[in-house]
């Protein structure tokens, strides 16, 4: 049995660390990691729980990350409550696995602390890996600061293990403005976190040896697109109604109200900027401001990434005028990805709102205030004519001429 | 397996080797085992073959080497000796006759049309041991 | 020297061989390459004209696509002309180092037989690594039969290599359905195809000594933003006008006509089918039909994905009143990445256009011609409403209940 | 460089470690070379290091095994003979005492503050060969 591990009712954590003490509370079985930069404390703060007895489970040190993730699809399939953490590269080398724990209906919580990718090599924080994941098949939670990280991953194990769902999840953090910057987390005592999360429910666990079941099989043209459309079908259907029974449980337990879709003064918001991650709450902090001006300025955060909640942000969206998404990924030869899954909500929706693109912050670049009162302006342009004022797509914070596309 | 649409499956990229419950498997052997449609062990891969591996059981000395290295479970061992070659489930790799330990092997590959008889016949002799001049 | 082959004029080959061929031309200096179904027989053909005396090169067999392209990485940095193949789980697993060929402006030929990912395993064509590779910063070609394959590839060494580029190219083709399918494919002579590529040209070569050059830094947050925004810009600027360039000068050479936008009887559609791959031919012979019937259909296959050509899209469907857009890999909880493409593609264009989405064919699933009559009679239903008459995303070909989104 | 904007820096992922063309650097010493603004030559990482390896010349075999698997590049070797560590690149890994053969080693960790002569003399001595017993 695993000793108590007491908590102050307020923590100092940084992201990491909120991430660390949700695994532990959880008891996950099995974690099979590889570090790598910023996510390493992640597995080295839960490796040292583990060695000094608050935890009764096991730690593997894999021998790449593709390793590490096998190992936890291995440990899943056995029938355990399994978690790691990667970032960057690390995601990256993870990629071929996370399609195969999707495709395979293992429950794995992943820690992503969200980092740029090479090249050229970069350890700071941006949304990369995030993005590369998100036809994965798995659900992608996204945290804007270290409160969140404890209690999306929390919400993570409760939901994914779900025998309605039985779907991996990621809970994104940004790199750095997250995982290393330690701010008060308000906790739940071991007991209590654990009863939220529930005890783990085994399903067709390997080690069940009366029930004997192969895991990992082949399926060619005649059985692929009926598990693939079952697949899509869990994540569609059933995904989003848990998590919001999630959050209801969570509001009812701490009064920490999270929401599928972050909206932020946007009940008659007429220009609003559509982002993630830390960038939430400097946009919000920026319309604040507007709005002591009389500008009808709003925030949408994304909550939920995967599934993505299509019909909650175009309902969210309805009676802006101009829309601006903020990506922090580079788009490398098109408009942002969530220009894109922004577009395709609004799409057919009779909106006649003008939709713009800024790409930001890629590499650890920080993103300014000032910046945002400056999309926040092209906004009210673009909603006054009608129509976009700008191009398309600009760069914001980047050194050199202005560059725009579109 | 075909009637069934996407809603009608197990979740899960898994299928049932066996149906229902079964207890202590591993004390049936596979052939008095009843697999379920789904498994593949009804399924011969033996068309996959270009040479076989024969099997001299004079030449054995059971360690076992092809039954733990062979990737097919085509290696019939039983209590600790080896029998024989499960010719539905050979691939033909050759792993087996590669980590036979024995001089000469007890393992060796054939042609596919071989005859087993004619195969032993001209099996490379055991060389009388002498001793070891320094 | 290498020995010529003599080929004539038409030879009988599939996308597989139509490659292998393209890449003996070019005469390239290394492949490095591991297996895997179905893109196998390119790499395996190439090894067989190279120790037949075809090509003066060489051939590495790497431990895994991992390290087959980090080969080609190396290989290019020293200043080689490099190319390689693979599909499905080996795009998976080399897609990190696809980041860094990108990152590094390394001009390499990537042959990509698209195959299906799994769980569950699945050797059949889907476009799910085609997807995967989407923000990987290289430029993405896509051929619907062997005789695109070859010439496609001549394309790719030009305008990959060309000097304003330097960006790594993949040229795409079904999973069986053109790699194993032998068709007629117009050749030219070895030292024709050649020149239409072109001598290779280094630059910044690691083994120019007298020039040392170090590849493959670590830019953090002063220097990442800039490296990432003149790749997108290269990618943006430079390559389209360079792809035309050379569509120009093969139908000069060879009176075979190639667009950066393939559009069939586009002219007066009312309702279009926009998608990629083997389909756009199938697609073609049913709006055939439809336009017997006196029907304005038309179809858009995608030619080039990467970099999206965004505006040519937009401006080839602006007389649409339905359009469709058929996604070959499962989405994961969202709609179809091509409708998404197209929904950005056509916001703020003033189309009062229905965008609905069908997924189809994953693992190897046949498209009809009776399914893709099915797409055209919904999209003449939404035409005529001027709103979606069907739920925004559909499953065809799916064996159970109808299974439909939004 | 900050100076440089997007559009002013040379393409891909590199950085020119001379100015200009050289010839022949591989025959010139490493603090001889005039390496550009860029290189990281002139940059040190011994603050990373919390230990630090001190060399016993008088131990030392010239085996270049340090030398070979320093990973930073820190070990001088002149002529095949080791000389010195380069403490300005030095992180401290220890991989180098790791490797040194020779019983005791002719390199070992130190704490960074330790004074090298104290340490000389404090370095465990080199017992004598004896007759081995069987």
């Amino acid at each position: 049995m695993a000793d108590i591990f007491e908590l102050r009712d307020i923590e100092v954590w940084d992201g990491n660390m909120a991430a660390s003490h949700a695994l532990r509370q959880a008891q996950v079985d099995v974690v099979a990691a590889y570090p790598i930069t910023p996510s390493t404390p992640i597995v080295e703060n839960y490796a040292s729980f583990m060695a000094n007895g608050y935890i009764d489970g096991e730690f593997v040190m894999a021998e790449s990350e593709h390793g590490a993730m096998s190992c936890c699809i291995g440990a899943s399939a056995a029938g355990g409550r399994v978690a790691t953490a990667t970032s960057s590269q690390g995601f990256a080398l993870m990629l071929e696995t996370l399609y195969s724990a999707s495709g395979m209906r293992l429950p794995i919580v992943l820690n992503v602390v969200n980092r740029a990718i090479g090249a050229p090599l970069n350890v700071n924080g941006d949304h990369s890996d995030m993005y590369m994941g998100r036809d994965s098949g798995w659900i992608q939670i996204d945290c804007y600061n270290p409160q969140d990280v404890y209690d999306m991953n929390l919400v993570a194990f409760r939901v994914s293990e779900d025998h309605d769902i039985r779907l991996p999840a990621m809970v994104h953090q940004d790199g750095f403005m997250t995982s290393h910057t330690a701010q008060r987390v308000k906790t739940l005592s071991d007991d209590v976190a654990y009863d939220f999360i529930g005890e783990f429910k085994p399903m067709n666990d390997m080690l069940d040896l009366d029930h004997p079941v192969t895991h990992g099989v082949q399926t060619e043209e005649d059985w692929h697109f009926e598990h693939k459309a079952r697949q899509h079908h869990a994540l569609m259907s059933a995904v989003l109604p848990k998590i919001q029974e999630a959050f209801d449980g969570l509001k009812a337990l701490t009064g920490r109200e999270y929401n599928i879709v972050e909206s932020y003064t946007m009940e008659d918001a007429e220009i609003a900027i559509v982002c993630m991650g830390t960038s939430v709450e400097t946009a919000q902090e920026v319309s604040n401001e507007l709005r002591a001006q009389g500008i009808k300025a709003g925030v949408v955060g994304i909550r939920v990434f995967r599934p993505f909640p299509l019909e909650q942000i175009a309902d969210v969206l309805k009676g802006c005028k101009a829309i601006a998404t903020l990506d922090r990924s580079s788009p490398n030869g098109t408009v942002g990805a969530l220009y894109n899954e922004l577009a395709g909500a609004l799409f057919n929706t009779g909106t006649h709102a003008v939709l713009t693109n800024n790409i930001y912050g890629l590499g650890g670049r920080d993103l300014t205030k000032s910046s945002i009162h400056t999309i926040y302006r092209d906004l009210q342009a673009n909603a006054q004519a009608g129509s976009p004022t700008t191009p398309l797509q600009q760069f914001i914070g980047l050194r050199g001429p202005k560059l725009s596309f579109f | 397996m075909l009637e069934n649409g996407w809603d009608t499956f197990e979740i899960g990229s898994i299928l049932r080797p066996f149906e229902g419950s079964i207890s202590d498997a591993a004390a049936i052997l596979p052939e008095d085992r009843l697999y379920s449609k789904s498994n593949s062990f009804g399924i011969s891969v033996a068309d996959w073959r270009i040479e076989k591996p024969l099997f001299n059981k004079n030449l054995c000395i059971d360690c076992q080497f092809c039954w733990i290295y062979c990737p097919d479970m085509s290696i019939i061992s039983r209590d600790k000796k080896m029998v024989a070659v499960d010719y539905d489930h050979c691939k033909g790799c050759g792993i087996c006759v590669q980590v036979c330990p024995t001089t000469p092997k007890a393992l060796l590959m054939f042609p596919e049309q071989k005859d087993e008889e004619a195969a032993l016949s001209e099996w490379p002799k055991k060389e009388k041991k002498e001793a070891k001049e320094n």
